[in-house]
């Protein structure tokens, strides 16, 4: 995509085409890393019959709190929803929701997967337990192993701290998390950021998600829920 | 059975004498995330976490926290020296690849052959979460699981099956109760210390599992 | 056809025409690599290299070379704003993943399905080495691949069916030579231009595979 | 390994007891990034038999090359062993030495999946070609694909820029290469490094390779073949 396209003015246009019934994988973990701002924007566009790719599943309102709150989720790949998943837990117990449950390596390694163009790969997690239930099973140089499937969505909703015009991405300290492997897993990759700079100014050792991997560009502050 | 259990403490600082020098370790919630106060004088050991994170120091203080710099349960952390950043994905690569050299983990129950359920009751409400449990246990090097002996209701934790969903098979090295330290052998459970106070047949009578010692046993040094 | 046939750089200039403002894109050897001195005026091309670049500029003057900064041709090269460096590894996560918008290869020979092969000659002395051209082949969200139409002997090279070793199967979407772009698509071989001079009857005798055209065909821009 | 054991004074004492037999990775790709002062200190040691995982087999006497003249390779995995890797091609030629020719992304992708704990994954590259014999083939959404299966070896041989005295590692420009999927995939992994620094010095978040993936770090400068 021409470059001069990406940088975006308001969290509101960077959602603004996300249609109903779509794929999103939010960055995220512990608090930290996540498109709070993204995703109030998504809570305002009102996009429903989604299905989520995330770590967790909110905490109360934020987070993706506020998409569970709003009904505006069909769907969750998760590794760990989370006792602050309020919403989420009431749906989920309603029989309101689909989960599927993975170990939080292999939600990474399966994103992984999709973003590096490997369809499936065997992994020795989860073998014996509920985690393998209806998946092909084999054994690989004396190692029982499990067959994983390659996850990618349309969208992905990630956080950097900082991205240049072009939409290279560095990351603040452990709010680094699942994003950069979200960028590479989203067919459009959505990026907040505290703060743009101009090409050039990032240094090229440094940059962990380069810009190929990068649709869109907003900047945005201040949302976290702790 | 009248002397005292050990304390979660207690059972912490007792996994700690497991840790080498240098060692990169994985600790878990609960009692293992207690481990990390009382690494023996004289080690360094370098706490890794799952959300990107290898050479975690203690938990930051009132009002310098950074919550961009937290651990896998949300906690603001502060680094050592020679800490590091990286993906969740590389997090994983660690744990999965085997390239730590400790992971300590809470348990709900431990089989004789090693197999590790910590991640849901049975029953329970709620739709549970694995979180990074799976793969720490398929790949650590060595696996402590840290855990009271017995549940609540006084059941056995360290079984013969776990009738528990599981986290992983044959994967548990050793495991360090209120009562006990056990290891984990292709011969099955091997008793290699009891509580101060408490003899080899009474922690067999707290077991479901069969344990076997020989000799006199030493008591865990707390 | 007393015309001359379209230089190599003629083939490179008309290849760079197909690339878009602001593309990730990586060049082969040979043709493909002169490619990067004909990008429109007014667009931007970023060239990404396997050896872990995105975002090379021109050779490095000479006197000026860091040998720590060279494309995967060994070349001697400069950074353009906005470059980064990563691993192997993630420089194959973007070609194998589809991540790049073109990606131009040289060929050997190129079937009508868009089957590739340009990595050996079948008979030849030594090993052969396949490099990064299968990973680029078959994840290039369009490859493009630059060749002269015919081999010295005068042997076609858009072929039915490839006879030397494949790089990638139904891989290539257009096929630019010094007579011809042709386009693959699902009902065989589209010819969309000729080489200046030259009549779409000529660029079929001169190809063994069947082409289809229709109406007046446009002489390539060179 | 205690991390006061890592630095090691000589490149000979870095490599005194690698055995016989043995199976080695050797970072380095376009004449950057080779951990060459470890390998001549193996040419001078002397060890013979070796299975040898490397992009390249060699410029002339430079990098591998020199291993190959003194007769010390048995087999190779490569992707590309060059036209400059005259002892290799002549050894080959002559069938003297066995050779695995594996796309280059592939080789990345079999080492990363080593280091990574995944025994094997399912490709594309390669179908539909010599790459493809003797290899399971299957459809997995649609798409043909072929097993792969991870790749890793007894060492790794790899060049850094800077060492902190942990092993923390940063590397320079596109002498990064293959060298940190290597970090990886050797069980023990010795680095050859310009500089080394006191721990605490680099910084955090431009750390590349982990110091948890390094054994031991060796100061040798200065060799490039071109």
């Amino acid at each position: 995509m021409a470059h001069k396209d990406k940088l975006v003015l308001t969290t509101d246009a960077a959602v603004a085409d996300i249609p109903d019934g779509t794929s999103i994988l939010f960055g995220g973990f512990g608090g930290a890393g996540f498109p709070n701002n993204l995703i109030q924007a998504l809570a305002r566009r009102g996009t429903k019959n989604l299905k989520i790719i995330s770590n967790n599943c909110g905490t109360g309102d934020g987070e993706a709190g506020i998409l569970f709150k709003n009904r505006q989720i069909r769907s969750v790949i998760s590794a760990f929803p989370g006792p602050g998943a309020k919403y989420f837990q009431e749906q989920y117990d309603a029989g309101l929701i689909e989960l599927e449950l993975v170990p939080q390596g292999i939600l990474c390694e399966r994103m992984r997967a999709f973003g590096a163009g490997i369809p499936a790969f065997y992994s020795p997690v989860g073998v014996g337990t509920e985690v393998a239930r209806g998946k092909e099973e084999r054994v690989i140089e004396g190692k029982r192993v499990i067959l994983e499937k390659a996850l990618g969505a349309d969208y992905a909703f990630i956080k950097a701290h900082i991205a240049d015009k072009l939409g290279n991405l560095v990351y603040r300290k452990a709010a680094r998390n699942f994003n950069p492997v979200m960028a590479t897993a989203g067919k459009t990759t959505i990026v907040e950021v505290e703060k743009v700079v101009e090409v050039g100014e990032l240094d090229p050792e440094a940059i962990v998600t380069p810009f190929v991997f990068v649709d869109r560009i907003v900047v945005a502050k201040g949302l976290r829920y702790v | 059975m009248s002397n005292p259990r050990l304390t979660r403490e207690q059972i912490a600082a007792r996994a700690a004498l497991e840790l080498p020098d240098g060692a990169c370790v994985n600790l878990g919630w609960g009692i293992p995330n207690l481990t990390a106060a009382y690494v023996p004088t004289g080690r360094r050991a370098y706490f890794h976490s799952e959300n990107g994170i290898l050479g975690m120091g203690p938990r930051a203080k009132s009002g310098e926290e950074d919550f961009d710099l937290v651990d896998a349960m949300k906690v603001p952390v502060t680094l050592v020296p020679g800490a590091s950043f990286f993906s969740q994905v590389d997090a994983h690569v660690m744990t999965r690849g085997g390239h730590l050299d400790v992971c300590i983990l809470g348990g709900l129950q431990v089989s004789e052959k090693g197999d590790l359920a910590n991640w849901r009751v049975p029953g329970a409400k709620g739709a549970g979460g694995i979180g990074g449990a799976m793969d720490i246990s398929v790949g650590a090097q060595r696996l402590i699981v840290t855990m009271e002996h017995n549940a609540k209701d006084g059941s056995a934790k360290v079984v013969k099956q776990c009738t528990y969903p599981l986290t992983a098979i044959e994967c548990v090295s050793t495991i360090i109760t209120d009562l006990a330290l056990i290891d984990v052998t292709p011969q099955g459970l091997l008793l290699r210390e009891v509580a101060p106070g408490f003899s080899p047949e009474e922690v067999q009578a707290a077991t479901e599992a069969k344990l076997s010692w020989s000799g006199k046993i030493p008591e865990m040094l707390v």
